[in-house]
């Protein structure tokens, strides 16, 4: 069962090589006991891949358990490809966000191409066509040309996939802190449509039944990606740069065509992708899933290179792969499908029902280990979580509502905050209309996507306010929750349900498991009492550089159904003498504002506070009032305050607006209270909108003239700014960062 | 009318100029697979954006090399109506159908937003419901859109009234802003902004539509006086 | 016999080439003020079986028919005998 | 003295190269069955001011910071002075 050059079990065991592949002792005497043998090396291999954190989740097991993945409509929760949500006339909506971090960081252009790459696949394995892609994405302050770097090829990799395969990338968003100066995170998600009657499960059922395996041919790129994305960055990444893999997204064009071809045949059983941990998760998760074995040949599978061994085909990420188990005889068909598409399908094993993951090379069992053992049993770790030093702290800290001597000048410096600023830059690059659903592209709240033959519309967006969430794990967690929901509410939309990607640091520390534990409490609360489940996500640890861990940044993915196509609502202003309101009252919530950040270069104190109940009662009122046809324009209140968001909302308007302010200037201004939603609503809508929208205040109006005009309620003179000076601070600030690059 | 939508591995605009045709124009439309060699049975052939074959190498160059050329060439010659769109017109330039070639965008990145063009010329099949100088709004979504030809065929394309669009403002580096050109005849068409992205209200703009239409008015004309 | 022949394709003097400016740029940016200009071309790396002459003269047809686009690039190519893998 | 550096950013043997795959595929739709294997890499020539040693040291610095990328691509560069313009 040893290879030559390979060391035999004996010496794996005494020199602890399994160590260098991400095993502990005790987890090696794990598999030694599970075998009742040594394993040999490929075996030590396949263990070593898929008990990674990255696949068993081996320490994030205890915090996902505590979220809510039940309700109405759901047709899948998590435990496959991707999530599934009914949506009606027989129709559901599939999706999921996954992390390319790791990858995104030694070879960014890549590593981002790769990570979008990897979750359409996710999406259109379950049967799905996908419809869209979103993004999230957090780095460094920009300016310097390691972060202008890492940026731009970023960017450019998602786009370069995304627009070649011809899916559009309709939202997203892009924060900058220095805790993501040598960890960034690249999140990717996709949002897919589906017909109930094609829902595929990644199933290895039917003992006999081929497995088959197609599209690109299996090199020695990726090897141990898994264990990669495992482990902290330090200065030897590079050395482990093979780990990184070239994307093409031509072939997994042809890949999803095919795929969605043979989904609509009655020959196909289970099919599942490979991703992390390739022909191994892919192959004992299908049999496992089913209860079943499945037993590979691995002369019989396409190789890129001479003489490649069974640990590295097992092990390799090549991208843009799929396996499939059809009905016994009817394998020629499935196969010449994917023939006519251009690609490459081979028989290359065969369910068995011994609950084996069997492989032969070149005449002899290269491995033999119980599938349930490889996806099932990874043992599960409670690790040791402790309240650090800094949050106390900062919550016993006053947090002063910061100084401001110039209303306009703080307002433009707000708006060119790279966080705030305007992300043309960004999805300019995106091919945001291809396949012509987009009815709203990226620039509002949410991306709103009309769904062909019917009169309703999907609307999606992703968000994560990480500073929040470093003061404050918990209220932070339920706070991205809310506001991913609010998002959806201002576009007309219900919010359906919630895909997660948990970036944190190393959790073998302490504090940082805690920040994962609380976070994920307050998450959990959010999604229970918004009554929008988790359906899928994924967990992305160790975004740490040198020691410096990431703020705790679990991105919410959240999609909704617009039951009307006549709801779709965007931010802008719509028509001069509209009146504008705000729902929702401002306190002096800084900590953790962009305002404090402006003013004293760091965040620290409470981070805002919110009640889920009231959140709750103005979503549906605002949803309601949406639906009665009495909003022209809807926002939600996030970073910078109500300032910045009625200048968001004139934007490309060529409108004005001009509104009084009372309270504390000051507080009202910019305070990033949550809950809150800017309202523009037609003068014979008044009313009715009043009536439905119980705790709004008018404050203003959209006015003809292309300026912002803020008075107190004394009548006196606060602040004046066209809406060229407002749109050139929100326009040219990323642009500018990146050109003063060096 | 019957119109083409030819499908080369990697097209991804296809099912939206489909759309535009079946659903907005009303037509009879067939996508025809790139192993196919004639396009015998269409009185119109679109070829579609999108990325054939990854765009590697060079955009269009290998889709231009398929058994589909044949086909795109013989229509061309019997002087039937052949628009090409952003990949399509990169395609009809490795075909040779049209001179010039793309470069990429002179800014490197690729650009997608909504652009104001210009009708140079209405007097071809493909414009000739719209108003010369007439500003259309029809968004772009290319890389490579970044037009060339050396000096003595923009003389040409100018004295024979070939430019049919130009950018209102420079977005690529295109020379003299040129977004859509034909041959000498007037029957072949590329542009690389997307009429077929601009037939709906709803997602922002109808201002292509008339492309289609322009089409269908010469094909009913020529159809009255020969029947 | 087995050939490598590396086929060199490069923009035409008279085409702008943004992406060489830009690299060229950065380098200045990077402190390497001695660069005086960048060009950047692509090279395809083919292995070929056949005769030394046939080689030479199939080669040329595909930089013709397929690898190169005379409107805007030149090629050139250099053949030799592969190693022996 | 002026120098003509070509720069060949070629990707790494294990990485996979898309481009290449299809200039293959294509090179025998159109007949070319001789041709075994396509890769595709970049060739960037730069023109450089300088005395011969520290060019050589400077070229291999661009290269390491910004011409290639270690993680996927190798390089190899060749000096030749340049002929007066
Ligand atoms: N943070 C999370 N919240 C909820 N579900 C999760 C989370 N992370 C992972 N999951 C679920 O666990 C399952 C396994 O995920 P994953 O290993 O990421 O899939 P893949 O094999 O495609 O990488 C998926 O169904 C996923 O949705
Ligand atoms: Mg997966």
């Amino acid at each position: 069962m040893q290879l030559l050059h390979e060391p035999s079990p004996e010496q794996i065991k005494e020199k602890k090589l399994y160590a260098e592949m991400g095993l502990t002792d005790e987890e090696f005497n794990m598999v030694e006991e599970i075998l009742g043998r040594l394993p040999n090396f490929t075996e030590t291999g396949l263990f070593s891949v898929m008990w990674s954190e990255h696949c068993s989740y081996k320490n994030s097991k205890v915090l996902l358990k505590k979220f809510p993945t039940e309700g109405e409509g759901v047709l899948q929760g998590p435990g496959e490809g991707a999530g599934i949500i009914d949506i009606g006339d027989e129709q559901a909506v599939v999706f999921k966000i996954e992390s390319h971090n790791h990858p995104s960081a030694i070879e960014p252009y890549q590593g981002a191409a790769t990570g979008v790459g990897g979750i359409i696949r996710d999406v259109f394995s379950m049967g799905a066509r996908p419809v869209a892609l979103l993004n999230s994405l957090r780095f460094g302050e920009l300016g310097t040309p390691r972060v202008n770097y890492l940026f731009e090829q970023v960017v450019a990799g998602i786009a370069g996939y995304g627009n070649c395969i011809g899916i559009p990338t309709v939202g997203g968003e892009v924060q900058f802190d220095p805790c993501y100066a040598g960890n960034p995170l690249v999140n990717a998600m996709c949002v897919g449509l589906i017909d109930h009657k094609d829902i595929q499960k990644g199933q290895a059922k039917g003992v006999g039944n081929p497995v088959i395996y197609v599209g690109a041919s299996t090199g020695k790129d990726g090897i141990h990606g898994a264990t990669f994305a495992s482990e902290e960055l330090n200065e030897g990444s590079e050395s482990k740069r093979p780990a990184v893999q070239v994307g093409d997204p031509f072939m997994e064009k042809l890949l999803l065509e095919a795929c969605l071809e043979v989904v609509k045949n009655d020959a196909l059983v289970g099919i599942q992708d490979m991703g992390a941990a390739g022909l191994t998760s892919s192959s004992a998760e299908m049999a496992s899933k089913a209860g079943s074995g499945i037993e590979m040949n691995l002369d019989l599978i396409p190789q890129r290179e001479k003489g490649m061994t069974p640990y590295e085909m097992m092990l390799s990420e090549s991208q843009e792969r799929m396996l499939l188990v059809v009905k016994k005889g009817r394998e020629d068909e499935i196969i010449s499908i994917f023939e006519r598409h251009g690609l490459l399908a081979k028989v290359v094993g065969q369910v068995t029902d011994d609950r084996k993951l069997r492989l032969t090379h070149q005449g002899r069992v290269a491995a033999e280990v119980p599938v349930d053992a490889l996806a099932e049993e990874a043992p599960v770790y409670h690790k040791p979580s402790t309240e650090p030093a800094y949050y106390s702290a900062f919550q016993e800290q006053e947090t002063p509502v910061p100084a401001v001597t110039d209303m306009k000048e703080t307002l433009l410096a707000l708006l060119s905050q790279p966080t705030i600023a305007s992300k043309e830059w960004v999805y300019d690059q995106y091919d945001y209309m291809v396949r012509t659903n987009t009815v709203v592209s990226p620039g509002s709240d949410a991306a709103v996507l009309r769904i062909r033959e019917t009169n309703k519309a999907l609307a999606m967006t992703t968000d994560c306010n990480s500073r929040y969430i470093y003061l404050d794990p918990e209220m932070g967690g339920k706070i991205a929750v809310a506001e991913a929901a609010r998002n959806l509410i201002c576009s007309g939309a219900k919010p359906l349900g919630v895909t997660d990607c948990l970036n944190y640091g190393s959790p073998d520390r302490p504090e940082i498991f805690w920040q994962l534990e609380k976070s994920t409490d307050g998450l959990s609360e959010a999604c229970r009492a918004l009554e929008t489940p988790v359906i899928g996500g994924n967990v992305s640890l160790y975004n740490e550089r040198s020691g410096e861990a990431v703020y705790p940044t679990p991105v919410i993915g959240m999609v909704g159904l617009i039951e009307d196509l006549a709801h779709i609502t965007t931010q802008q202003f719509k028509q001069a003498g509209d009146l504008i309101y705000l729902v929702g009252e401002a306190r002096p919530d800084f900590g953790g504002s962009e305002l404090q950040k402006l003013t004293d270069g760091d965040i620290s104190g409470r981070p805002p506070q919110i009640d889920l109940s009231v959140e709750k009662e103005r979503q549906s009122a605002v949803y309601e009032a949406i639906k009665a046809g009495t909003v022209a324009s809807a926002h939600d209140l996030a970073e910078g305050g109500l300032l910045v968001a009625v200048a968001e909302s004139m934007m490309k308007t060529g409108l004005g607006a001009t509104m009084t302010i009372g309270g504390h200037l000051v507080t009202e201004s910019f305070s990033e209270t949550p809950s809150r939603y800017l309202i523009s609503v037609k003068e014979e809508n008044r009313e009715q909108f009043e009536q439905v929208v119980s705790d709004a205040a008018l404050i203003g109006r959209v006015t003809e003239e292309a300026r912002l005009h803020v008075t107190g309620k004394a009548g006196e003179a606060i602040l004046t700014a066209t809406s060229s000076e407002l749109e050139e601070a929100w326009r040219g600030a990323i642009p500018c960062l990146l050109k003063s690059k060096g | 009318m019957k119109f083409a939508v030819v499908v080369f591995p990697g097209s991804n605009c296809d099912i939206d100029m489909y759309h535009a045709i079946k659903d907005e124009l009303g037509e009879d439309v067939d996508y025809v697979d790139y192993r196919e060699t004639s396009l015998e049975e269409y009185d119109a052939v679109l070829l579609p954006g999108g990325f054939s074959y990854g765009d590697y190498l060079r955009s269009g160059a290998i889709a231009a090399r398929l058994p589909i050329a044949a086909g795109i060439k013989e229509a061309a010659q019997q002087g039937k109506p052949v628009l090409g769109v952003c990949n399509g017109f990169q395609v009809l330039l490795e075909l040779g159908l049209l001179p010039g070639a793309m470069r990429r965008n002179r800014q490197l990145t690729f650009i997608c937003k909504p652009t104001t063009l210009i009708v140079k010329n209405n007097q071809t099949p493909f414009t000739s419901t719209y108003e010369s100088n007439q500003e259309v709004s029809i968004p772009v979504a290319h890389g490579e859109g970044n037009y060339f030809c050396d000096p003595a065929t923009l003389t040409e394309l100018k004295e024979n009234g070939q430019i049919a669009f130009t950018y209102a403002e420079d977005i690529n580096g295109s020379i003299e802003n040129i977004a859509g050109i034909t041959n000498k005849e007037g029957n072949v068409l590329g542009m690389m902004p997307h009429p077929e992205r601009a037939v709906d209200e709803l997602l922002g703009s109808k201002d292509g539509l008339n492309m289609f239409v322009s089409l269908l008015k010469q094909w009913r004309e020529s159809h009255a006086i020969t029947s | 016999m087995m050939y490598e022949v590396n086929v060199f394709v490069t923009l035409k003097e008279a085409v702008l080439d943004p992406q060489g400016s830009a690299v060229n740029h950065s380098l200045h940016q990077l402190g390497y003020q001695e660069v005086e200009d960048v060009r950047i071309g692509k090279v395809l790396t083919l292995t070929v079986n056949g005769e030394k002459e046939t080689v030479e003269a199939r080669v040329k047809e595909m930089c013709d028919k397929l690898l190169a686009n005379p409107v805007i690039e030149d090629y050139r190519f250099e053949i030799k005998e592969a190693l022996a893998q």
